[in-house]
């Protein structure tokens, strides 16, 4: 019976709990489209190869609506031009402008490391080191953090002495850190750009002894990293709203399907904005996860 | 010799394919000492394992000091005295030498912990290599010893048993003579103290010498039992392979021709501060005698081009050959059965026909493409010229006794043209009848003008087959014997370093 | 020797027919096509592998080859323009000369393979971020080669190149091993380096030829996975993909210790991973279970295989003993009575 | 023996002598604590992965065992409110267990390690994912375990807790490896199993124990590593961090034909993978050439080390021959004097 149903699927790129608050937005869609099959769909590897054998098979299976954080997006155009012939196909948080998908729902990339660049300034009237620290610099939403912070520190005092990357290894990261906090003993701030970074960097600060006197600016809204916020430990965080990109993949996918593409703007870019938690608002916010993420 | 130590009744083993033993009967008696002999497959190996414990038999019982057993576990046989000197070489290169005599019972110290105590398993040890006569210590690594040494090892560790029987599965087979005199002293130093010792072994000499009964099996049974007064060859022999063997040595049958192989100032890397001369005529068998560790292997492999010439040159007609291979060697038609044929000679799990055609491959090719058909008559043809025992030439080497194995690696070399032959123990292990096989071959071999080097360890083998004796001493050549002056005591004389008594010292 | 194949292709041919019958899907063209394509895609450096772990070692370079040769390959396209007929060959010649090198370490230098191969991921993997600064690259508008394209991710009647490809070259290398004298050096030398040197073999040369030979398969790889994904991502493409071979290699019959394999097993054992990714994806099974799934399959498909062979053995071994058990008695007598004669006469 | 490790000692010293010479925060007390701390987290686990592959064996499944076993020790801890003392007792009988499965494949069903613990990898790492639907499990507020979180990730003296449980553990090890009979038996178990069986050593146990003592080194691993990242991401913890205790393992001496290797040797081992990525950091080297820096240094470590050793064994035994050369004539002359009588005899 559930055979009959149409499905609809968003395809991650990684493995994280940034997707499981965006399949919460799912959820809700389903609530709302019983008549329609929803499905969290979270890609083994990291890799424009396995994100591309997912595709063949969800078409295999003749899904109707597919929306999907691409991984390599300059690249995957002709892939991405298949599946859009066959189905409605959009893009969430990591887009692929070049293909024929119907329009991005997400993240504005350049906009949030602008924003990240600006409470970084902030955190440093007066200049200072600062390192990043991200998994791998070969995905998009990577490069355009960097880019947005370096736009906004451009012609300050703030100095970027590098980028330290991971492979999304936990340990490595938070060895990382550590590495750095010995390497410049005059650092002044640390940032995470992805979600597991932060809290670690918090981490690695309060065990160097260092909390207060290293600042910290983060991306996303990991538990550890709202408490570091509180304890003032972290000055902020720039946040994305996952749950949007669920909901609002799903339930414009259904429109779509029902003919109703009055919701794609003209640039085809339905940016959800992000926000900046810090001390003020993290108690509020903190209460708003906790509610987003209860079974 | 009446009181019965252990008794062996109706014991059978299968084994996938083999009846290994069918039936077997043997009474052990105290003090004594009991050849057990029979070709290659016979059996020995088996029945004795069962005794010790290894190998669990299909059928039979063992009895020994009043107790029966279905079977026995290893720790059991301990238990009752039994120690095994295996034929298969069981010991640990990653380990030294004490640590392998006592391994699986270790000394132990320090309670819980189960801690080994080296140092007691080293002072146990001690004694037991002096009187093994053993040039090496107990804290050497398994790894630095040569096979001959190995088998002192196992021999000190059946010796470390406080043993009632010594099971020795052909403990000399590589031994050379004055290792294997201390090993007959030995044993009869155990026999006055009441031990007993079942003695396996295809020097049939050696047997001769310390046997005080001799059981003989043959397909699994037993066809026949010898007392002390009944032994000699020839009876040996008759039970062995049920008919006299006419002759276990061919004569040539023409004279060495000149040419050949001329070995001057060769330095291998065994010995870099001796030179080796040496020069093996065509047609002719050239027998290297030696003690272990005398340098003879070291000598076939450098000339073989496996470990690099150290100086001197090697002229073959003559003309100087370069051998920086093995393959250059092979090219030049110098060809070496390995010392040990399992290690070096056979890949064992390939099948005979492949084993044979290892060597000479690009010659039944076309294009690189093997010629299965002309490969299958290669093998073929060597199976039968060499009687190689086996149902087919697609069964896998590992299967075939050990005569059969070394009939496979010459079978390897035969189907070349050889011009120069290393015989590296080449009868090692093998049984009474293979051996006239093999000495056959090699005569034949030199009737049609191969040039052959037979290195041996075995006196009589040195004195049967050789048409001319060289000696090697401590990495360099101490003598050359001419037919009439062969005697086991020169050999000796010139082994050990000292010259001839007679006046005419190795002349050539 | 084939039996094992035979295990391997009934244990595919089960999982395959209850997965189409849950899922007609699974059996349909494209989805057939699809797997085919992968299987193409991983099977030809699986079979590079292959070749280096019958010689009894092992090449765990292979995914950060593809990284390093794939990034240059692209940048030799894109940014210096180089025709691609030019291209494809730097890049073969790049995969070769790096299996060369390790072929080199191993047999000259007497180096573990386990070590270099792992030096060997690290230094590529490294140098390929180094030299990408750690940006992917790929076709800006994807025409720089579409020739090559065309023939690396194209179809002829609907059959994707790739697997086409895996086709041929499994017969030419399945001539290779099973029918050349090279073939039969590689087993010797993989079974018992030792004796195959004794024989004359140049067993360096033949071990170090099948690292060139699995280099130069990365190098075709390469090109086809650049082909694929149009894009080559430093730090993670063919992340761990010499894993992939060599559980491919493993289920299809190579020993680790060498000396055992045939390219009818490792296409099969390719098959059979790729089989089962893709029936999790089919068959809707939480993703996250993806793995788990593959698992299970191969320890069970693995132990029945053994089951099945062990019984086998025990019953070709009963009915060996009966068949030769009275034959050995009498034989050897009349071969020994025979013996002087004969070998008189080699003379 | 020991002649391996000093070796490695030696290219550790001169390492860490070069970099510290060019940045002296390398040798600060800050880095050496940080990279004690890191020797700690993955020596722990390295040694299991030694103890097995001195069997012959190789564990692949450490990574996924992390993942696994690290968050349901998460889970226990926050969502089960389990007391600390019992979720860890359970974390370490699931490691355990896990190894005692493995084992008992390995040794009763005769099957490869390598598959048998390539399917561990995959089956343990599904498990997680598919039990936290692929969620990241984390201490919210941190405090569910304090004590045993300061006991894991704390220090005494300033030394952190995780190097000094390495130094208590390969100490214990040390002693069950290389005074023990166990030990005794492990070796010669790696060396020649079969022939370790004929003496009486049961083969099967002192293997899957190898197996069993990974698995709750692996446990623990887990907890330590738990309190240094505070987190657990099921697809990536732990992710191929068995390559790196392999890595270890190796460069330590042990070697994959089994029946070689030392304690000492893997600690060292350790410590090297260890300050190599710590180097790249703070030498400034640019970070996507880390990987190429540890894999050039491991290479031409182990090169070093190979050359000197042969050069060693080369003079070593010129002069063993020296010093039995003398030894071996007049013994034999004795025994000869009394030969013939006997030899006579033989015709
Ligand atoms: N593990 C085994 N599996 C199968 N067959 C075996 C096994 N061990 C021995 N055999 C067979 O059992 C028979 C007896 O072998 P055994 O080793 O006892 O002979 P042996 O008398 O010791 O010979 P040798 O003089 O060559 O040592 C042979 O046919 C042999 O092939
Ligand atoms: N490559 C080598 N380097 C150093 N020493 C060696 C080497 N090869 C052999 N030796 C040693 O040189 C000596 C001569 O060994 P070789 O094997 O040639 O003697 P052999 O006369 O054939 O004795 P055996 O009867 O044991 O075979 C032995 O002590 C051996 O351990
Ligand atoms: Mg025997
Ligand atoms: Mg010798």
């Amino acid at each position: 019976q559930a055979q009959q149903k149409k499905t609809i699927a968003l395809v991650t790129n990684v493995a994280a709990d940034f997707w499981t608050i965006a399949g919460r937005g799912l959820e809700k869609a389903q609530k709302e489209h019983p008549e329609y099959n929803i499905e969290l769909i979270v890609t083994n590897e990291g890799t424009a190869a396995g994100q591309r054998r997912e595709l063949d098979d969800l078409l295999v299976r003749g899904v109707a609506g597919i929306s999907i954080s691409v991984d390599d997006a300059p690249h995957a155009t002709e892939e991405l031009n298949k599946v859009a012939a066959k189905t409605v196909l959009i893009t969430t948080d990591s887009d692929a402008p070049q293909s024929n998908r119907l329009a991005y729902i997400g993240t504005d990339n350049v906009a949030a490391g602008r924003q990240a660049g600006e409470e970084i300034k902030k955190a440093l009237p007066n200049g200072g080191k600062i390192a990043l620290f991200v998994g791998t610099m070969d995905a998009d939403n990577a490069r355009e953090r960097v880019q947005g912070i370096k736009e906004a520190i451009a012609g300050t005092k703030v100095e970027l002495v590098d980028v330290f990357t991971d492979q999304v290894d936990f340990a490595k990261a938070k060895a990382n850190m550590e590495n750095v906090l010995v390497k410049y003993p005059d650092i002044a701030l640390l940032s995470g750009l992805w979600s597991y970074e932060t809290p670690l960097i918090y981490d690695a600060v309060k065990a160097a002894g260092k909390a207060g006197k290293v600042k910290i600016v983060g991306f996303d809204e990991d538990q550890r990293t709202l408490r570091g916020i509180s304890d003032g430990t972290i000055e902020s965080t720039v946040v994305q709203q996952p749950y949007e990109f669920g909901y609002l993949s799903a339930t414009n996918i259904i429109k779509t399907l029902n003919g109703d593409k009055s919701w794609i703007p003209k640039d085809s870019k339905l940016i959800v904005p992000t926000k900046v938690i810090s001390k003020t608002n993290v108690a509020e916010f903190a209460g708003q996860m906790k509610e987003l993420l209860k079974k | 010799m009446a009181e019965t130590l252990l008794e062996l009744s109706g014991i059978s083993k299968t084994y996938p394919g083999v009846r290994a033993l069918d039936d077997v009967n043997l009474r052990v008696c105290r003090g004594e000492v009991l050849g057990l002999i029979g070709e290659n497959g016979a059996g020995k190996s088996t029945l004795m394992r069962v005794l010790a414990g290894v190998i669990e038999p299909s059928a039979g019982v063992i009895r020994i000091g009043g107790n029966e057993h279905a079977r026995m576990t290893v720790t059991e046989a301990t238990q009752c005295g039994i120690a095994f000197v295996h034929q298969e070489l069981n010991l640990f290169e990653n380990l030294d030498v004490a640590a392998n005599v006592f391994i699986g019972r270790e000394k132990l110290a320090g309670g819980p912990l189960k801690l080994v105590d080296n140092a007691e398993m080293r002072a146990r040890v001690m004694p037991l290599l002096e009187r093994l006569g053993a040039d090496f210590t107990p804290t050497t690594l398994v790894d630095n010893l040569s096979i001959a040494e190995r088998q002192m090892v196992e021999i000190a560790k059946a010796l470390s048993i406080d043993a009632r029987v010594i099971i020795m599965d052909e403990p000399t087979s590589s031994l050379t003579i004055s290792e294997t005199e201390r090993l007959l002293e030995v044993i009869a130093d155990l026999k006055a103290h009441g031990i007993s010792v079942i003695y396996i072994s295809h020097r049939l000499g050696e047997i001769m010498s310390c046997a005080d009964r001799v059981v003989v099996l043959r397909d699994g049974r037993t066809v026949g039992e010898l007392a002390r007064d009944e032994l000699s060859h020839a009876a040996m022999i008759r039970l062995m392979i049920g008919r006299d063997l006419k002759a276990l040595y061919t004569p040539p049958m023409r004279a060495p021709e000149p040419g050949g192989c001329d070995i001057t100032g060769v330095v291998t890397s065994a010995f870099p501060d001796r030179q080796i001369n040496l020069s093996v005529r065509r047609g002719e068998i050239l027998g290297l005698a030696g003690l272990v560790g005398a340098g003879r292997t070291s000598l076939a492999r450098a000339v073989f081009g496996v470990d690099p010439l150290l100086g001197g040159e090697i002229r073959i007609d003559n003309t100087p050959v370069g051998v920086a291979s093995p393959r250059d060697a092979i090219r030049q038609g110098i060809y070496l059965v390995p010392e040990d044929r399992k290690k070096s000679g056979l890949v064992l799990e390939l099948p005979i026909r492949e084993n044979v055609t290892l060597a000479s491959l690009l010659d039944h090719a076309r294009m690189w493409l093997v010629n299965s058909a002309a490969e299958r008559k290669i093998a073929k043809d060597q199976a039968r010229r060499l009687s190689i025992k086996a149902p087919s030439v697609d069964i896998e080497a590992v299967t075939l006794s050990g005569g059969n194995q070394q009939k496979v690696v010459l079978g390897k070399w035969l189907s070349m043209q050889p011009r120069v032959m290393f015989f590296d123990e080449p009868t090692r292990g093998i049984d009474v009848g293979a051996k006239s096989e093999i000495y056959a071959l090699m005569r034949s071999l030199a009737d049609q003008g191969v040039a052959i080097v037979m290195i041996s360890s075995d006196m009589e083998e040195v004195i049967g087959v050789s048409d001319r004796v060289a000696v090697m001493h401590e990495g360099s050549v101490s003598g050359v014997l001419e037919r009439d002056q062969f005697s086991e005591y020169n050999v000796l004389r010139l082994a050990v370093g000292h010259a001839l008594e007679t006046m005419e010292t190795a002349a050539p | 020797m084939m039996k094992k194949e035979l295990g391997l292709f009934l244990l595919l041919a089960v999982i395959s027919a209850i997965t189409g019958a849950i899922n007609p899907a699974f059996l349909s063209f494209v989805n057939l096509l699809n797997m085919a394509n992968l299987i193409g895609l991983f099977g030809v450096f699986a079979l590079g592998e292959g070749l280096v772990i019958i010689t009894g070692g092992i090449d765990l370079s292979l995914g950060s080859m593809f990284a390093l040769l794939g990034v240059v390959f692209i940048d030799l396209l894109t940014t210096y323009q180089v025709p691609w007929p030019l291209a494809l060959l730097l890049v073969l010649m790049g995969g070769l000369a790096l299996g060369g090198i390790q072929g080199f370490l191993i047999t000259r230098l007497k180096m573990q393979p386990f070590i270099v191969t792992l030096c060997g991921l690290l230094i590529y993997r490294g140098a390929a971020r180094y030299y990408t600064s750690d940006s992917t690259r790929g076709f800006g508008y994807g025409d720089e080669a579409s020739t090559l394209s065309n023939i690396a991710s194209g179809n002829i009647g609907g059959i994707p190149n790739t697997f086409i490809f895996l086709i041929i070259l499994a017969l030419v290398l399945g001539v290779l091993l099973h029918r050349s004298v090279y073939g039969r050096w590689l087993y010797a030398v993989g079974k018992n380096e030792e004796a195959a040197r004794f024989s004359g073999i140049n067993t360096n040369l033949v071990i170090a030829t099948a690292y060139v030979i699995s280099g130069g398969l990365a190098g075709v790889s390469t090109v086809m996975f650049v082909f694929y994904t149009n894009s080559v991502s430093p730090s993670s493409f063919g992340n761990f993909y010499e894993l992939y071979a060599i559980a491919a290699a493993v289920l299809g019959g190579c020993s680790l210790r060498g000396g055992e394999g045939s390219i009818l097993g490792i296409v099969l054992g390719t098959a059979l991973l790729q089989v089962l990714q893709n029936l999790v994806n089919i068959l809707g099974i939480p993703n996250s279970l993806n793995f788990a799934v593959m698992g299970t399959v191969i320890l069970i498909g693995v132990l029945a295989d053994q089951q099945l062979q062990a019984r086998r053995r025990r019953k070709a071994a009963l009915a060996s003993l009966a068949r030769t058990a009275p034959k050995s008695k009498d034989s050897t007598i009349l071969q020994s009575a025979a013996l002087p004669t004969r070998a008189g006469d080699q003379a």
